[in-house]
């Protein structure tokens, strides 16, 4: 609301009246498979614009319709409801069947993001095959995230806004389970006891930098 | 869990259920990712929550699948080897009452541990097979199909101001205007010059000299130098003679111009 | 609207209800690559749809909106509002410095209008390239004037009304003379050429210009 004062005062032009916006936002999503982020939208749009309100009103407006307005990160899309997937079997795109590898080797990356490949490991008690990694950057899921303040700043893994639109996920936030499993304490990382100098009681100084994980994301 | 009363590293005793588990895990050892999965299926034939399964029972059944692979021959994996060898030693701590003398972790914690990287790992399977399960894109949701590319034209912009335009005009006109004059002013011998020059030695000339006598040593040489100065030169005279400092004659046209101080006697 | 009636009408199926047919008609037109005809529609619909009329109220809940429902010889597409295409394009302005050659030329092409090559170059005391005068007759700041009573008959140059609008003037005639810019303070010929003083905005430039230099030329 007080952005509404500062537009007013600021912007020499007169913003468009926001039925027009609406049909702006209508218009750029529906043309792009791709989400759109606010940025690009107010770049696109005419000054004083605000693409975000006008997102929540159409948005509004495909409650329930065939096509919905949905949030992929920080971007916005237009998809088709899934109850109507029946219809589209012309647009199906065949999906490779993911290795059992590297349908976990994911959801550790999404769950405990961000996080490295020696970790990855000790989730999964086996070593991650280059392939594995390699196909996921392939697929656009994963993208290689900020070095771990660790010894010899491992690279982490992270998910990417592609991810998030693949399975139909607002946020990294929305993944299925992911309060229940951080209340469990699932994804806490915790070192095996005697390892290191944390030895007893596990939660010293490295594991309080290393084993945040998701939980990152709950800290607003 | 009941442990085995008579307790030996080499002679282990395994009931049948963990022997059929063996067998069963030894068909497909291959379809296996490591210790830590086999421990998981292992762990199935408890039917208990995760949490409250016994390691002790867990330890015993994999290293019975362990010797039931070496005595079938079958080449493990040397991390098989190195978690059986782990999972025997956390079997004798847990079986052993603690000894205070020794520090590290119990076999308690220890055994916590296995028990939470097991939940860990059943956890991240779980996940996996709900975020498989959504509803995903290109199969059950789908984006534009007739996309519009956005266009994008670059167009550059030339800038240029009333001023720089006033300026560009104002630097044609002067160098037209005045190039000629700057130009010319490094070759041009002012009456002013030869003025002062005159002045200097007109005191010495009691007798008649050559106009050209007057000029300058570097200006004699070059033509342009040498009219401009000899122009410069005759004016001066002529200011002179008007002042009545200086006589000037010359006996035929075309002939040498001579030049005298003006006698103060006559 | 109503005059596609090549539709089987009645069914004895049970049809889905009509705003499930529209919901219907909507992700399909949406995830369509390309438009898609009744038939086809019907093909994929459930038994006993009438696509015509769902199509029909779908366009009609399109109207006005930022993307319509429209006819594309037999078939159907949802294309944005052609009011609204000027949001399908990016524009990316790159400013440059008009270069020297091309601002004389305008110059003098201003001041001394309708002139010729010839006196230009005479003027400018080098020739002026046809890039020069391509240029700034592609950005609309020249154009050709009548041909002069010459021999050889050769054409002319004069600003147009494109260029008094970027120079903010009424006319050419407006051109401060050459009294007016030294009264300015804006003759200075030893001013590098096309003065490196990134000079977008006028003031910029007048306090560039400052200095005295030669405009002791001036002085007689």
């Amino acid at each position: 609301m007080k952005d509404e004062d500062d537009r007013e005062t600021d912007s020499l032009f007169e913003a468009p009246p926001m039925g027009e916006q609406e049909r702006m936002v209508e218009a750029m999503l529906f043309a792009s498979a791709e989400p759109i982020t606010l940025r690009e939208m107010a770049g696109r749009m005419p000054h004083g614009c605000d693409p975000a309100e006008a997102v929540a009103h159409v948005r509004k407006r495909y409650e329930g319709r065939g096509v919905r307005v949905q949030r992929v990160g920080e971007a916005w899309a237009i998809r088709t409801a899934p109850d109507l997937s029946f219809l589209m079997q012309k647009e199906t795109v065949e999906m490779r069947k993911l290795s059992r590898a590297a349908t976990e080797t994911l959801a550790i990356i999404a769950y405990h993001q961000p996080v490295t490949r020696a970790e990855i490991e000790e989730i999964r008690g086996v070593s991650v095959s280059r392939g594995t990694i390699d196909q996921l950057l392939e697929l656009d899921w994963i993208r290689f995230g900020r070095r771990k303040m660790a010894p010899g700043r491992p690279v982490t893994f992270v998910v990417t806004p592609e991810f998030l639109d693949q399975f139909g996920l607002e946020t990294a936030r929305d993944l299925p389970g992911l309060k229940e499993l951080r209340a469990a304490g699932l994804l806490d990382n915790r070192l095996p006891p005697g390892a290191g100098d944390g030895g007893e009681s596990g939660p010293d100084d490295e594991d309080g930098v290393t084993g945040r994980g998701q939980s990152e994301l709950f800290e607003e | 869990m009941t442990a085995g009363d008579d307790f030996e590293e080499d002679v282990q005793p395994i009931s049948v259920a963990e022997r059929v588990a063996a067998e069963a895990l030894i068909v497909d050892v291959d379809g296996f990712e490591g210790p830590l999965d086999v421990l998981l299926t292992l762990s199935r034939t408890q039917k208990v929550d995760l949490r409250k399964i016994s390691i002790l029972a867990l330890a015993k059944q994999y290293l019975a699948f362990v010797e039931h692979a070496k005595a079938l021959r079958i080449e493990l994996a040397a991390d098989y080897l190195v978690m059986a060898a782990w999972l025997a030693y956390l079997k004798s701590r847990l079986l052993l009452p603690p000894d205070p003398q020794e520090d590290g972790p119990s076999g308690e914690e220890l055994a916590a541990h296995l028990a939470f990287q097991l939940e860990r790992l059943q956890a991240m399977r779980d996940a996996a097979a709900q975020l498989m399960a959504r509803n995903r894109l290109g199969r059950d949701v789908f984006a534009r199909g007739e996309v519009q590319e956005v266009a994008r034209t670059r167009t550059v912009r030339y800038s240029a101001t009333l001023l720089d335009l006033m300026q560009a005009y104002a630097r044609i006109r002067t160098r037209d205007d005045f190039r000629p004059f700057v130009m010319d002013r490094e070759k041009v011998y002012t009456m002013e010059q030869a003025l002062d020059r005159m002045r200097g030695l007109i005191r010495f000339r009691g007798n008649w000299t050559d106009l050209h006598g007057f000029l300058p040593e570097a200006w004699r040489t070059d033509p342009v130098m040498r009219r401009s100065a000899t122009a410069a030169t005759f004016a001066a005279a002529l200011q002179m003679v008007k002042e009545g400092q200086m006589e000037i004659r010359q006996s035929d046209s075309f002939a040498p111009i001579e030049l005298r101080r003006k006698s103060d006697e006559t």
